[in-house]
C-alpha cells in the first residue's frame, strides 16, 4: 500500500545512478497549454524517446498553488528521484528550501536566479524569439502599425515583448506599435477582443507570446483576415492563411544538456548554472512560413537569416530588459 | 493616442466590441433573471456555462452542425442546472454553498471531461464558429451597421430573447406566478401554485441560458474550448441581474456597460495609456460598483430572496 | 445546562450526516475514477496516505487547515448576520500587501514588536477592504455579494501591479515578488522538518475566540441582525454602523490568515498568493453550521480532502480536475445530507404521541 | 337528516412535540355561519389548515358535502370549493389587486395574462357583495380592511362556496366589521357555507349560527346552537374557568406630567404630511387610549415615540428632558417600551428561540450581560419565569417564535416589554389576536403597571377596550389628534364621530 511509499522511496534515493535516471517533471500548467508547460512537456517525452533506457519520465501538471509546490517537490525527492524540474520561477524558494535538505538530489528551475550546487536554472531567451518576431513583424507590416498581445506579464515574456518593439524599431523606425495583456493566461475571448481592437485600429501583424489567450489572437487574424504570428509552437494550422510564421521553443537541447551533465557527474561541479535556450542552440527557432512562403520577400527572408546568425554569435546589440 | 480615440473608426469598433464582450453575459443574466426572480441566487452559473461551452463544443465538433452544438449546451446547462435546483428547493441547502460547490464541480468536470474526450494534443481542436451575419439593408449603414448588424446570429438570438424575457416577466400567467413566489411563496401555494415546481423551473431556464452564453464563447465567439475560458463571467451575470434591478432591459443596459467597460480597457491599453496596464485590466469592476453604488437605493429585492420555502415551517 | 445542550446540537449537526454523505460522494468519485482508468481503491488510499500518512502528512494538512479555518471563521460572522461576504480572496490579498508593507518598511523595529505590528496590519488591510464593501452596502444600499466579487478582482490586479511596481523586489531580476521577509518575522516552526508553523495555534485561538464571541453581546447583537433590519432597529440596534462593524471584522479575519500563510510559509508577496481560499472559506464556514465547533472541524476535513487529493494526483496521476470534480462532489453530497433528517422528521411527525402536549410550557391552568 | 358542507372526523395533527390538533370533530352545515372558537394555540388555525390542504393530519378523515375526500394542496381544496381567508394576509404587496386574484388562476387567453376580463368581473362581484377595491391599486396602498376585501374577492372570484375566515375581524375596526358582517350575511343567504374563527364572543353571538369550541387541540362539547347559549358558557368552554368581562372602577391614580408630545410633525418619504402637529401629554398613572381607523398615523406616532423615526419638526419629553432627536437604543435605556403593530417583522426575531426573544432589547444590560457575555443562567432563569407568568403555550424555552401561535407570539413581546419596568409604555394594538382570556389578562396587566405609575399610550381599533380601561381617550384622524375626551360616560358613537374626521371635544390647535 501507499503507507510504506516513501521508505521504499529513502532506499531508492540512496542507490547510486546504474539504473535510469528518475527524472520528474512538475508543470505549474497543464500539459496541454499550448504553450511553455506543453514545449517543455514535450522536450522532456522527446528526449526520454531519445534517451530510452538512460532516463525515466514522471510529471505532474497544475501545480500552480504555490503552498503545493513545496509538498510535491518533497514527495519527489524522497521517492529518490534524481532529476526534479520545477518550471516556473515562483518555484525558486521551495527548490532553495528542499535541495538543502536533499544534497543528493538534483534540481532544475525553470526560470528565477537563486542556486545551490544541487541546483540549476534554465530560461529562455524570448528576446531572441521578440527580436526575430520584432524583426519580421517590422518588415511585413504594409500600415506601418504592429502589435503584440501577452497574458500575465512576467519576466520572460516581459523581456520577449520588449525585444519584440525594439527590433521592430530597428528595421522600421517610424513604426507604430500596440501592445496589450490580459492579465491572465485562459481568456481566451478577452484576448480576441484585444487583437481585434489592433486590428481595428490598424495593425496588419500581431505577435501573441504565448498561452491560450493566444488561440484568440490567432482566431482574430483569421477572422479579420490579417497576419498573426505565433508563439511556442508552429500554429499555422490554426488558421494557414494567416498565421505567417512565429517561434517554436524547443526545449530538448537544454534538457539533453543537464541530463548529459548529471549522468557525466559535472553537474554539480559546473560553474555555470545557466542553462539557456537561445536561438544558438537551436531552442529558439522561427516557424515555417509554410503556404505564406511566397508572399515573403527575399530580402525579408535574408534579413531574418541574418538576425538569427547575429543572435547565434551574440553580435546583435540588444539592451537587458528588466523592470 | 487622443487623436485616435476621437475617430469614428474607432468608435465603431469599440461599440461592436462592446457588443460583442456583453453578449455571453448577456444570455448568462436573461436566464438568471427568472431564477432570481423566483428566489434563488445562484452562484454555480460559472460552473454552469463552462459545462455548456464544453456541450456547445463537443456537440459542434462531432456534428459539424453549430446548431446542435447550441442545443447540446443547452440541454448540458439544464441538466447541470437541475444539481442547483435540487440543493436549493428539494434540500433547501444554504444556496451560497449550493452554488460555490455547483462552480467547483463545473470547473473541474469540464476540463476533466474535455481531456477525456479529446486527449492532450499538441495543438487545440477547433471548428468553424457562427459566422458574421450582416443584416441587408441596415448592415450597410453608415455608422450603426457595423456597430449594431454586423455580427454572428447569436447575438442577435441575445438581443431578441430579452424581449421576450420582458414579456414572459410581465405578460404571462407563468411570469406572474414566477414574481408571486420570489415575492411571498406561501401565498402563491395557498393559491394554488406549485411553489418547488415553479422554482425548479426558473434555476432550469437560468440554466439554459447560462449554458447558451457558455456556448457563445466557444462556438459563437471562439472556435475552441479552454477550461476556465468562461473566466467569472458567471459571476459578473449574477451582478447585473442585480445591479438591473431583475428588469431584462437594464439587465441589457448593464452587461453592455460591463462589456463596454473591458472593450474599452483593452483599447486605452492598446494605444498606450499611460498607466499600468492592471489599473485598465481593473477598471470593469470598479466601474460595476460604482454605478452600483448610483443605483442600489431603489433596490427591492424579492422579500423571499434566498429563502427555502416549506409549507410546514412558518 | 442550555450551554452544553445547544454546543452538543451543533457538533451533531456538523459531524455525524457528513460521514454517509462523503461515502457516496467517494462512490461517485470512484466511478469516474474507473472511467478514466485509474484503480479507486488504490486513488482513495493514496488521498488518505496523503492526508495523514505519516507526521509530515499530517503537518501539511494542518498547514492547510489553518488560513481555512481563520477565513471561515471569518466568514461565518458575516454569514450569520445574513450578509453574504464572499469576498474573502480580495480581503486575504490586501491583508498580506498590507502586512507586508509594515514589514518591509519598518524593518528596522525589533522583530517581537514588528510581528505583532504586521499582524494588525494584516487585520486592517483585510478590514478596510471589506468594510469598504460595507459602507457601500449601508450608505449606499449596494449589494454585498456584487461588491466584495468586484473587490475580489481588483484586489488580484492591485497586486499583480504592487508585485511588479512598488513592491517588487529590487534585487530580484525583475522577477513579479517582493523581497523576502527577514528571518526573525517568519513564523516559528513548531515541527522541525515540516512547514507546520505557529499559525495554526494562532488559528486555533480564534476558533475558541469564535466560540466566546457568539455567546458574547456582540455576537448576539450580529445573530439578531441576521433576524431582519426591521427588528434589530427595534433592538436599539444601529444598522448602518453594525454592518460596517460586522465585515470589518470578518474581514479583518479573511486578512490575519493571509498573514499567517505568508509569515508561515512565503515569506513574500507573488501571483497567485491566494490560492482560491475564499471559496473554500465559504464552503467550510457553511458546512460548520456557521459554528466555531464546526469550522474547525470542516475546515480540517477540507484541508485533508485538498492536501491528500493533490498527493493523488501526483501519485497515482489522477487529473487534477478530477480532484477538484471529487471535492465538488464531497460538498454538494454533504449539504444534501438535510435530505436524510429531513426524511427522519417527517418519520418522526407520523408517530408522535399525544401526551407531548402537557409537556407544554406554561399554558397551565 | 341535514346534510353537511364540512365534515371532519378524529383530525390530529402534532408539531415538533405540540399537539395541535387531537381527535377533533368538526362539522359546518350548508348554508350556515360557524363559528370556531378557542384560546391562543388551541388549534383552530391548524385546523382550517388542514381543510385547506396546507397541512396534511396524521389522523381523521374529511367529508365535503358527504363525500370522503384527501386534500393534500389548496388547489384540491379550491376545486372543492374551498376557500380561506388567512389570520395573515396572503397577498403579494408589490402587485396589484387583479394580480392578486389571478394568481394561480388558468389564463383564458392561452399563457397570457388578461387583466381586463378578470377585472370586470371583479367588478360585478364587488357591486354584488359591495366589497369596494381598486383594482389597479397595489396591495402596498391599501388599508387592512381593504386587503381583507381582496382576500374575500379573490375566494369569491374562485366560486367557493366554503369559506373559511381566520380572524378577519381582529384586524378591523367596528365599522369595518359591520361591513364585514353584512357582506357574511349576503353570501349565507347566497347559500355559501361560512366558517368564522375570532375571539369576540358578542362577535359570534351576533353573527354565527353555531359555534364550535377548542382548547388544547380538543374539541369540547360539540357544537353549539348560538342562540341557547351565553358568553360565559363559551369562555368557560374555552378556557374551562369564569374569566371576569368588566373591571371595577378605578380610583384615578394619575401623578404629575411625563410624557409631552409637542407640536410633533412628520413627513414621509413622499414628502406627504402623516403627524400634523400632535399634541398630548400622559401623566404617570395614567392610560391615554387613542382610537381611529387604522392608517390614519397610529404606526407613525408609535415609531416617533420610540425613536425609529425621526420626526420633522416639533419635540418628545420625558420628565421634562428632551427625547427626539436621540435613537432607538436611547429611547430603550430611557424606558419607553414599545408593543408593536407588526408582530412579526418588527417585535419579535422570528428565528430565535423563545429564550432569546424576551432579551433582544436588554441583552446588553447587567441583568443578562457580564463583561460583555451573555449570562445564560440568568437568560434562562429569565425565560423560565416569564413563560410561566404569561401562560406562553409551547413546547418549551428553546421553540423558535416563529412555530407559535399568533397570541403566544403576543404573549411573548408583552412579557419582554412588560418586565423591562419600564416608565412609558406605547402599546400599539396590544390586544389584537389574542384570546378573551389572554386579551383580559393584558388589560390587567396594563392597568397594574398603571397603578404602578407607569404613563401608558394605548392604541386599539376596539373601543370597547379603549372605554374599559383608559382615564383619557384621544381620536387621530388623518395624522391630526381630533378631540382628548375624558374617559367619563363618553359614548362610542361620540368617538366614532371624531374618527370619522368631525371636530368636537378639547380641541389641540398649534
Ligand atoms: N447556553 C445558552 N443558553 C441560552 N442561550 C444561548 C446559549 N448558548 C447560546 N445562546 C444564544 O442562543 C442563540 C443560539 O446560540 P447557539 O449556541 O445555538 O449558537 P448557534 O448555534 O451558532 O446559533 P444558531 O443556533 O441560531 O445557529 C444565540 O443567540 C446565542 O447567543
Ligand atoms: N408550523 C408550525 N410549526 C410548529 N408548531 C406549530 C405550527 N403551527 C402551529 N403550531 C403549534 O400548534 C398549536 C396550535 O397553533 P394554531 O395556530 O392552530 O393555534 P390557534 O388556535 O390558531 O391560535 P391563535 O388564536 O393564536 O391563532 C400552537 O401551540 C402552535 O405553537
Ligand atoms: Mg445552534
Ligand atoms: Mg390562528
Amino acid at each position: 500500500g501507499c503507507g510504506n511509499k516513501e521508505e521504499k522511496a529513502t532506499q531508492g534515493g540512496k542507490e547510486d545512478g546504474k539504473k535510469p535516471l528518475k527524472v520528474a517533471l512538475i508543470l505549474p500548467g497543464k500539459i496541454d497549454d499550448v504553450s511553455w508547460n506543453q514545449a517543455m512537456y514535450e522536450g522532456v517525452k522527446a528526449l526520454e524517446k531519445e534517451y530510452a533506457g538512460k532516463i525515466e519520465v514522471t510529471y505532474t501538471e497544475q501545480v500552480y498553488e504555490v503552498s503545493n509546490i513545496e509538498p510535491t517537490l518533497r514527495d519527489f525527492a524522497s521517492q529518490g528521484y534524481d532529476l526534479i524540474i520545477g518550471h516556473g520561477f515562483q518555484f525558486m524558494e521551495p527548490i532553495i528550501k528542499v535541495a538543502q535538505e536533499y544534497p543528493e538530489t538534483k534540481f532544475a528551475l525553470g526560470t528565477g536566479f537563486k542556486t545551490l550546487p544541487n541546483t540549476c536554472v534554465y530560461d529562455v531567451k524570448l528576446e531572441d524569439g521578440g527580436y526575430l518576431m520584432g524583426t519580421l513583424a517590422g518588415l511585413m507590416t504594409k500600415t506601418n502599425k504592429i502589435g503584440v498581445v501577452g497574458g500575465a506579464d512576467v519576466a520572460e515574456i516581459y523581456r520577449g515583448h520588449e525585444a519584440f518593439k525594439h527590433a521592430a524599431k530597428q528595421v522600421n523606425p517610424d513604426i507604430q506599435i500596440q501592445e496589450l495583456y490580459t492579465g491572465d493566461w485562459r481568456d481566451a475571448a478577452k484576448a480576441k477582443e484585444g487583437a481585434i481592437s489592433m486590428y481595428d485600429a490598424g495593425a496588419d501583424v500581431i505577435w501573441h507570446s504565448g498561452d491560450g489567450i493566444g488561440l484568440g489572437v490567432v482566431d482574430a487574424g483569421k477572422e479579420k483576415n490579417k497576419t498573426v504570428l505565433g508563439n511556442v509552437a508552429d500554429q499555422n494550422v490554426l488558421a494557414p492563411n494567416n498565421v505567417l510564421s512565429g517561434i517554436a521553443y524547443n526545449w530538448t537541447p537544454v534538457v539533453k544538456e543537464m541530463v548529459d551533465d548529471i549522468l557525466n557527474n559535472n553537474f554539480t561541479n559546473r560553474d555555470k548554472k545557466f542553462y539557456w535556450l537561445t536561438a544558438a542552440n537551436g531552442g529558439v527557432t522561427v516557424a515555417p512560413f509554410h503556404g505564406l512562403d511566397s508572399t515573403v520577400p527575399a530580402e525579408v527572408k535574408a534579413k531574418l537569416e541574418e538576425v538569427k546568425k547575429g543572435l547565434a554569435n551574440n553580435t546583435v546589440e540588444m539592451p537587458k530588459f528588466e523592470k | 493616442m487622443q487623436t485616435e480615440l476621437l475617430t469614428q473608426g474607432f468608435l465603431i469598433s469599440l461599440l461592436a466590441g462592446a457588443i460583442r464582450t456583453s453578449v455571453p453575459i448577456l444570455f448568462t443574466a436573461l436566464g438568471d433573471i427568472f431564477t432570481q426572480r423566483a428566489g434563488i441566487l445562484n452562484l454555480g452559473l460559472e460552473g454552469i456555462m463552462l459545462m455548456g461551452a464544453l456541450g456547445g463544443f463537443v456537440g459542434t465538433y462531432f456534428t459539424d452542425n453549430l446548431w446542435v452544438g447550441v442545443l447540446i449546451a443547452i440541454l448540458t446547462g439544464v441538466l447541470f442546472s437541475l444539481i442547483m435546483a435540487f440543493l436549493s428547493v428539494t434540500v433547501k441547502a444554504n444556496q451560497v454553498i449550493a452554488g460555490t460547490a455547483l462552480t467547483i464541480l463545473g470547473t473541474g468536470l469540464s476540463a476533466y471531461l474535455y481531456r477525456s474526450i479529446f486527449g492532450v494534443q499538441k495543438l487545440p481542436p477547433q471548428i468553424e464558429a457562427f459566422p458574421a451575419l450582416k443584416i441587408p439593408i441596415l448592415g450597410d449603414l453608415p455608422f450603426w451597421g457595423p456597430v449594431f448588424f454586423n455580427h454572428n446570429i447569436l447575438v442577435y438570438l441575445a438581443f431578441i430573447l430579452v424581449i421576450v424575457t420582458h414579456i414572459v416577466m410581465e405578460k404571462t400567467t407563468f411570469g406572474l406566478s414566477v414574481r408571486a413566489v420570489g415575492e411571498h411563496p406561501r401565498a402563491a401555494d395557498s393559491r394554488g401554485i406549485n411553489v418547488p415546481l415553479v422554482r425548479y423551473l426558473c434555476v432550469m431556464i437560468g440554466g439554459a441560458f447560462a449554458g447558451l452564453g457558455g456556448a457563445f464563447l466557444s462556438i459563437g465567439f471562439m472556435n475552441t474550448f479552454l477550461d476556465q475560458m468562461v473566466a467569472g463571467r458567471g459571476f459578473i451575470a449574477v451582478a447585473v441581474v442585480i445591479f438591473a434591478r431583475w428588469n431584462p432591459y437594464r439587465a441589457l443596459g448593464a452587461a453592455l456597460l460591463f462589456g463596454g467597460a473591458n472593450a474599452l480597457q483593452l483599447r486605452l491599453q492598446a494605444l498606450g495609456m499611460p498607466v499600468p496596464h492592471q489599473f485598465l485590466l481593473a477598471l470593469p469592476y470598479i466601474l460595476t460598483i460604482l454605478v452600483l453604488l448610483s443605483v442600489s437605493k431603489k433596490a427591492e429585492f424579492p422579500a423571499a430572496y434566498t429563502v427555502p420555502y416549506s409549507r410546514s415551517e412558518r | 445546562m442550555l450551554n452544553r445542550k445547544t454546543s452538543l446540537k451543533n457538533i451533531m449537526v456538523s459531524i455525524a450526516p457528513p460521514v454517509i454523505s462523503i461515502g457516496l460522494a467517494m462512490l461517485v468519485g470512484a466511478l469516474l475514477l474507473l472511467f478514466t482508468g485509474q484503480d479507486p481503491l488504490e486513488a482513495f488510499k493514496t488521498l488518505f496516505w496523503g492526508a495523514f500518512g505519516s507526521t509530515n502528512r499530517i503537518a501539511e494538512t494542518l498547514v492547510k487547515a489553518t488560513p481555512l479555518m481563520i477565513m471561515a471563521l471569518g466568514t461565518s460572522i458575516a454569514f450569520k448576520s445574513q450578509l453574504w461576504n464572499i469576498g474573502g480572496d480580495g480581503q486575504f490579498t490586501l491583508g498580506t500587501v498590507f502586512a507586508m508593507l509594515v514589514a518591509l518598511n519598518f524593518s528596522a523595529l525589533p522583530a517581537p514588536i514588528l510581528l505583532p505590528l504586521s499582524f494588525l496590519a494584516a487585520f486592517l488591510g483585510g478590514a478596510l477592504w471589506g468594510g469598504l464593501a460595507g459602507v457601500f452596502r449601508a450608505k449606499f444600499n449596494a449589494n454585498e455579494v456584487i461588491t466584495t466579487l468586484m473587490l475580489n478582482y481588483v484586489a488580484v490586479y492591485l497586486l499583480g501591479w504592487l508585485v511588479r511596481g512598488p513592491m517588487i523586489d529590487p534585487n530580484g531580476h525583475g522577477f513579479p515578488q517582493t523581497p523576502l521577509i527577514q528571518e526573525s518575522l517568519k513564523l516559528p516552526i513548531l515541527l522541525s522538518g515540516t512547514r507546520l508553523h505557529f499559525g495554526i495555534i494562532i488559528a486555533v485561538f480564534i476558533i475558541f475566540a469564535g466560540y466566546v464571541f457568539w455567546r458574547s453581546t456582540i455576537g448576539f447583537r450580529i445573530k439578531l441582525m441576521g433576524e431582519g433590519h426591521h427588528v434589530a432597529r427595534y433592538s436599539g440596534i444601529k444598522i448602518s454602523k453594525t454592518i460596517v462593524l460586522i465585515m470589518f471584522i470578518s474581514s479583518g479575519l479573511a486578512g490575519v490568515a493571509g498573514w499567517t500563510e505568508v509569515f508561515g510559509i512565503h515569506y513574500r508577496l507573488l501571483d497567485d498568493i491566494n490560492s482560491g481560499y475564499g471559496m473554500l472559506a465559504i464552503v467550510v464556514a457553511l458546512l460548520g453550521n456557521l459554528n466555531p465547533l464546526g469550522i474547525g472541524i470542516s475546515s480540517f476535513f477540507f484541508a485533508a480532502l485538498i492536501v491528500g487529493g493533490s498527493t493523488m494526483q501526483r501519485m497515482v496521476g489522477v487529473p487534477f480536475s478530477l480532484v477538484s470534480v471529487i471535492e465538488g462532489l464531497v460538498i454538494i453530497f454533504v449539504i444534501s445530507r438535510v435530505v436524510y433528517t429531513q426524511w427522519r422528521d417527517r418519520h418522526a411527525n407520523r408517530t408522535f404521541n399525544p401526551g407531548f402536549s402537557h409537556q407544554s410550557t406554561g399554558g397551565g391552568h | 337528516m341535514q346534510s353537511y358542507a364540512v365534515e371532519m372526523k378524529g383530525i390530529t395533527k402534532g408539531f415538533k412535540g405540540v399537539i395541535a390538533n387531537n381527535q377533533v370533530n368538526f362539522r359546518l352545515a350548508k348554508g350556515s355561519i360557524h363559528g370556531l372558537l378557542g384560546e391562543n394555540g388551541a388549534g383552530k388555525t391548524t385546523l382550517m389548515n388542514i381543510l385547506f390542504g396546507l397541512y396534511q393530519p396524521e389522523a381523521g378523515q374529511i367529508f365535503i358535502n358527504g363525500t370522503e375526500v384527501v386534500i393534500n394542496n389548496p388547489t384540491q381544496a379550491m376545486n372543492l370549493g374551498i376557500g380561506m381567508v388567512h389570520q395573515h394576509f396572503m397577498l403579494v404587496r408589490p402587485m396589484t389587486v387583479v394580480e392578486n386574484i389571478m394568481l394561480g388562476l388558468p389564463a383564458k387567453r392561452g399563457i397570457f395574462l388578461d387583466k381586463g376580463a378578470v377585472e370586470d368581473s371583479l367588478k360585478k362581484l364587488s357591486e354584488k357583495y359591495n366589497l369596494k377595491v381598486n383594482p389597479k391599486a397595489q396591495i402596498r396602498q391599501l388599508s387592512v380592511g381593504e386587503q381583507q376585501r381582496v382576500e374575500i374577492l379573490s375566494v369569491l372570484y374562485r366560486g367557493a362556496d366554503i369559506l373559511i375566515l381566520d380572524e378577519p375581524t381582529a384586524v378591523l375596526t367596528p365599522q369595518e366589521t359591520a361591513e364585514l358582517f353584512k357582506i357574511l350575511k349576503l353570501m349565507r343567504d347566497d347559500g355559501k357555507s361560512i366558517i368564522l374563527i375570532t375571539h369576540k364572543l358578542e362577535e359570534i353571538l351576533e353573527i354565527a349560527d353555531e359555534v364550535t369550541v377548542l382548547r388544547d387541540g380538543c374539541q369540547v362539547g360539540g357544537e353549539k346552537i348560538t342562540n341557547q347559549t351565553t358568553k360565559s358558557d363559551l369562555t368557560n368552554m374555552m378556557v374551562g374557568r369564569e374569566v371576569l368581562l368588566s373591571f371595577d372602577e378605578r380610583p384615578d391614580c394619575t401623578g404629575e406630567t411625563r410624557l409631552v408630545v409637542d407640536n410633533v410633525t412628520l413627513k414621509n418619504e413622499n414628502k406627504l404630511l402623516v403627524l400634523d402637529c400632535v399634541n398630548f401629554n400622559i401623566r404617570a398613572g395614567e392610560i391615554l387610549g387613542l382610537a381611529g381607523v387604522d392608517g390614519n398615523g397610529q404606526k407613525e406616532l408609535c415609531e416617533v415615540l420610540t425613536g425609529l423615526r425621526p420626526l420633522t419638526s416639533g419635540k418628545i419629553q420625558l420628565d421634562g428632558q428632551v427625547l427626539s432627536g436621540k435613537n432607538p437604543s436611547e429611547y430603550i435605556k430611557e424606558g419607553i417600551a414599545h408593543i408593536p403593530e407588526d408582530r412579526h417583522k418588527t417585535g419579535l426575531a422570528m428565528g430565535f428561540d423563545i429564550t432569546n426573544n424576551l432579551i433582544i432589547k436588554e441583552y446588553q444590560s447587567p441583568r443578562f450581560s457580564t463583561g460583555g457575555l451573555l449570562n445564560f443562567k440568568a437568560i434562562a432563569a429569565n425565560a423560565q419565569q416569564l413563560l410561566n407568568e404569561y401562560r406562553i403555550k409551547a413546547s418549551g424555552p428553546e421553540a423558535k417564535a416563529k412555530d407559535l401561535s399568533g397570541g403566544n407570539q403576543q404573549k411573548i413581546i408583552l412579557a419582554r416589554e412588560i418586565s423591562s419596568s419600564p416608565r412609558v409604555i406605547i402599546a400599539n394594538q396590544p390586544t389584537r389576536g389574542l384570546d378573551i382570556g389572554a386579551s383580559m389578562y393584558v388589560r390587567e396587566k396594563l392597568l397594574e403597571q398603571r397603578e404602578k405609575g407607569v404613563s401608558i399610550l394605548l392604541i386599539s381599533a376596539d373601543l370597547e377596550e379603549l372605554l374599559q380601561i383608559s382615564d383619557r381617550i384621544a381620536v387621530i384622524y388623518e395624522g391630526r389628534i381630533k378631540g382628548i375626551l375624558k374617559n367619563k360616560n363618553v359614548s362610542i358613537e361620540e368617538i366614532g364621530m371624531l374618527m370619522a374626521g368631525v371636530e368636537s371635544g378639547e380641541k389641540t390647535a398649534c
